[in-house]
């Protein structure tokens, strides 16, 4: 290509993003050890576990649980899990039996990505931003949880930097399972609320 | 600014494609794109409000046909080149072809003056405002009454952190709205809980 | 509905392509398109009030990408299946390939209670009113107070016409709205005329 | 193509268009010569030289003009002009020193078509219509027309089936030309408001 000349198609999206990845290196920003401890991190550290730890010891250790409504940066961290700067506030949701939380972000698609995972697909679709505020029963009715009309929905537009999570109630029958076993049922869909236990 | 992006309540979307444990990546170089803007906001080049709005000053239909990622990597290089980290030029060379950028930023603006401080409880109503520069309102809650659940940490105002302009941080409110006065008639009954910057709420008389 | 064609006042669109002159049709098909849905609402088939309708179906990212003939195709295609002209298999058996169509509609709805009656000069609010069908009151003007200036003749009332709802026709009142309450210090200084109708409007107090 | 099976690509445009008319002829509907009418109609009989004529006798026959604003669709048809019968008003609007009318449709793209002619691409772009109402001066000005801060802008979005065209102010230097030589001045783009003559 003639550097002299603009271009006439659209470059391919890998190319678009080589280039810039090589501005860093030319930069000496050194990317490619950032790119594999990020990419790391997006894959092995910020995992739907890390909720599903603070879900389950939210159901066994009463204590913790009113640490977590109370202040959920500074439980969580309890738990050695922590948040980027940014994120200055942790709000844990409770679900009960008459209520039901659910979590979006109509302005781009903001998550606590370090605790309950970095969001799925659907969570970022314009499909799911645009409908859940304004038509939340349909909308998880349609995903699968059609809530009987007792249970009233709250639906949290995360649009601000202060993140939610949802702690979904206790399924009856795991009642008194070690807090190990409890890890082990909670989704991250639980955690967004687009899901019951 | 009252763009594209703003999707709050509008409607002619369609189903969600939902599944159960439904990645977060397809493809590897959206995990690059994911790690390269970390690494520049980490780096300090842009902050995480000029980063979205830079998303948000997409063109229209750029962005309602672009990935996720792919609005992603559209606000990264338009931010390295705004900030003079590369130009544009350089980026086309280099890409081999077009590389699609954001419009240009409206000015942006401080703290609203005669801020009101609130209780949980307070009623409030958020102004009748507009703003061509970036902003954390969405629409569907403009001129609308809530009522204050709690307050949150200051954060910095967003129409001013986005835009490079001084300002102090400052409270958001979890504001709780009620879907029949958002959408009267239109809309299934819930409560909608909005973070509302303290600039954007007034008190409801 | 609050769907993505309701775009006056929405920002992040660009500058006009702009040139004295240009031309309405820019291929052969788009003027056959013309005709072909101006054939089919005179026959009968179906009215413009629906045709419009069908054109603000269109699932959103296929309405922005779309050109004006593709969507005023997109609509005669849809409503010529919805009305048992055609299959979608026979069409898409024709056209060797997938035949894009707009989303199903919402009902639709008789006048609204209750109308008024305006002279001109007389202040009017355009009601706080959602409606997932068709509706011609653009989003800009929902709630905002406005000065009437004339009256226009009846028409069919569109959020019944375009759903095949049995409605009367109604006045549609030519209101004069300020760009300052529209859009406070957010807009250039301008009076904006629209048409509308009866059922959308009452009198401010 | 196996009709039992979906196609998995999306028809050109011109097949969806062939299929279509391929109905209507198979329906015994004649869609050719409906087709040729229509197409002769839209580039031979619905021109902007209909407005123009229109224009250049308000701006040479008061009585005319009166009547014009008066019921503008009544007045167009002393011209032997016609419009649909879905387009049941006409309004004529008046420029003057200090004021200029502009037409839009913010929701689709009405136009008094058979009257100013089919609506120029530009008139139909999204950019047009998401911004004339709320930047009128702005894009007036983009579009080459700065209007001085004096003059009032009035824009008409066309949201009910009353139709506008814009009675542009006659030039100063032409006042006494005949109506034929008036004619040739008044363009389309004047008649929807988006220059001055």
């Amino acid at each position: 290509m003639n550097t002299q000349s603009r271009p006439s198609q659209v470059a391919p999206i890998e190319n678009r993003v080589a280039a810039i990845e090589a501005v860093f290196e030319q930069r000496g920003m050194e990317p490619k050890p950032f790119i594999e401890t990020m990419t790391h991190a997006a894959e092995q550290e910020w995992v739907p576990r890390n909720g599903a730890r603070v879900v389950a010891k939210a159901w066994t250790d009463l204590a913790f649980r009113q640490r977590l409504f109370a202040n959920g940066k500074d439980a969580v961290a309890e738990l050695g899990l922590s948040m980027p700067a940014h994120h200055r506030h942790l709000v844990a949701l409770e679900n009960t039996d008459t209520i039901h939380n659910v979590i979006v972000c109509t302005l781009c698609s903001c998550t606590a990505f370090t605790i309950i995972g970095l969001p799925p697909d659907w969570y970022k679709d314009l499909d799911y931003r645009a409908r859940v505020v304004r038509e939340s029963r349909t909308v998880l009715r349609e995903m699968g949880l059609d809530l009987p009309p007792e249970i009233e929905i709250r639906v949290w537009d995360t649009t601000a930097d202060t993140r939610y999570m949802v702690i979904p109630v206790q399924p009856p029958e795991t009642i008194g399972w070690p807090e190990e076993k409890l890890i082990d049922i909670v989704t991250k869909e639980s955690m967004i609320g687009v899901a019951r236990l | 600014m009252d763009g594209i992006h703003d999707l709050g309540g509008r409607q002619g979307f369609g189903t969600i494609r939902y599944a159960v444990g439904a990645p977060a990546f397809h493809a590897d170089w959206e995990k690059r794109v994911n790690a390269l803007y970390g690494m520049a906001v980490r780096r300090g080049i842009f902050n995480m409000d000029e980063y979205r709005h830079a998303i948000e000053r997409m063109p229209a239909r750029q962005y309602l046909s672009a990935s996720y990622y792919e609005r992603s990597l559209t606000s990264l290089l338009t931010l390295c080149v705004e900030k003079g980290i590369v130009t544009r030029e350089e980026l086309e060379h280099l890409a081999q072809g077009i590389v699609p950028l954001s419009e240009p930023s409206a000015p942006g603006r401080t703290n609203l003056p005669d801020p009101e401080t609130f209780q949980p409880g307070d009623l409030v109503r958020v102004k009748n405002d507009f703003f061509a520069g970036h902003v954390r309102m969405p629409g569907y809650i403009r001129g609308k009454p809530g009522v204050v659940v709690s307050e949150s940490p200051r954060y910095p105002f967003p129409d001013a952190h986005a835009h490079g302009v001084e300002a102090v941080d400052e409270p958001t409110y979890d504001v709780a709205f009620r879907t029949e006065d958002l959408w009267p008639n239109s809309a299934d009954s819930a409560l909608v809980h909005v973070g509302v910057f303290q600039s954007y709420l007034e008190r409801a008389l």
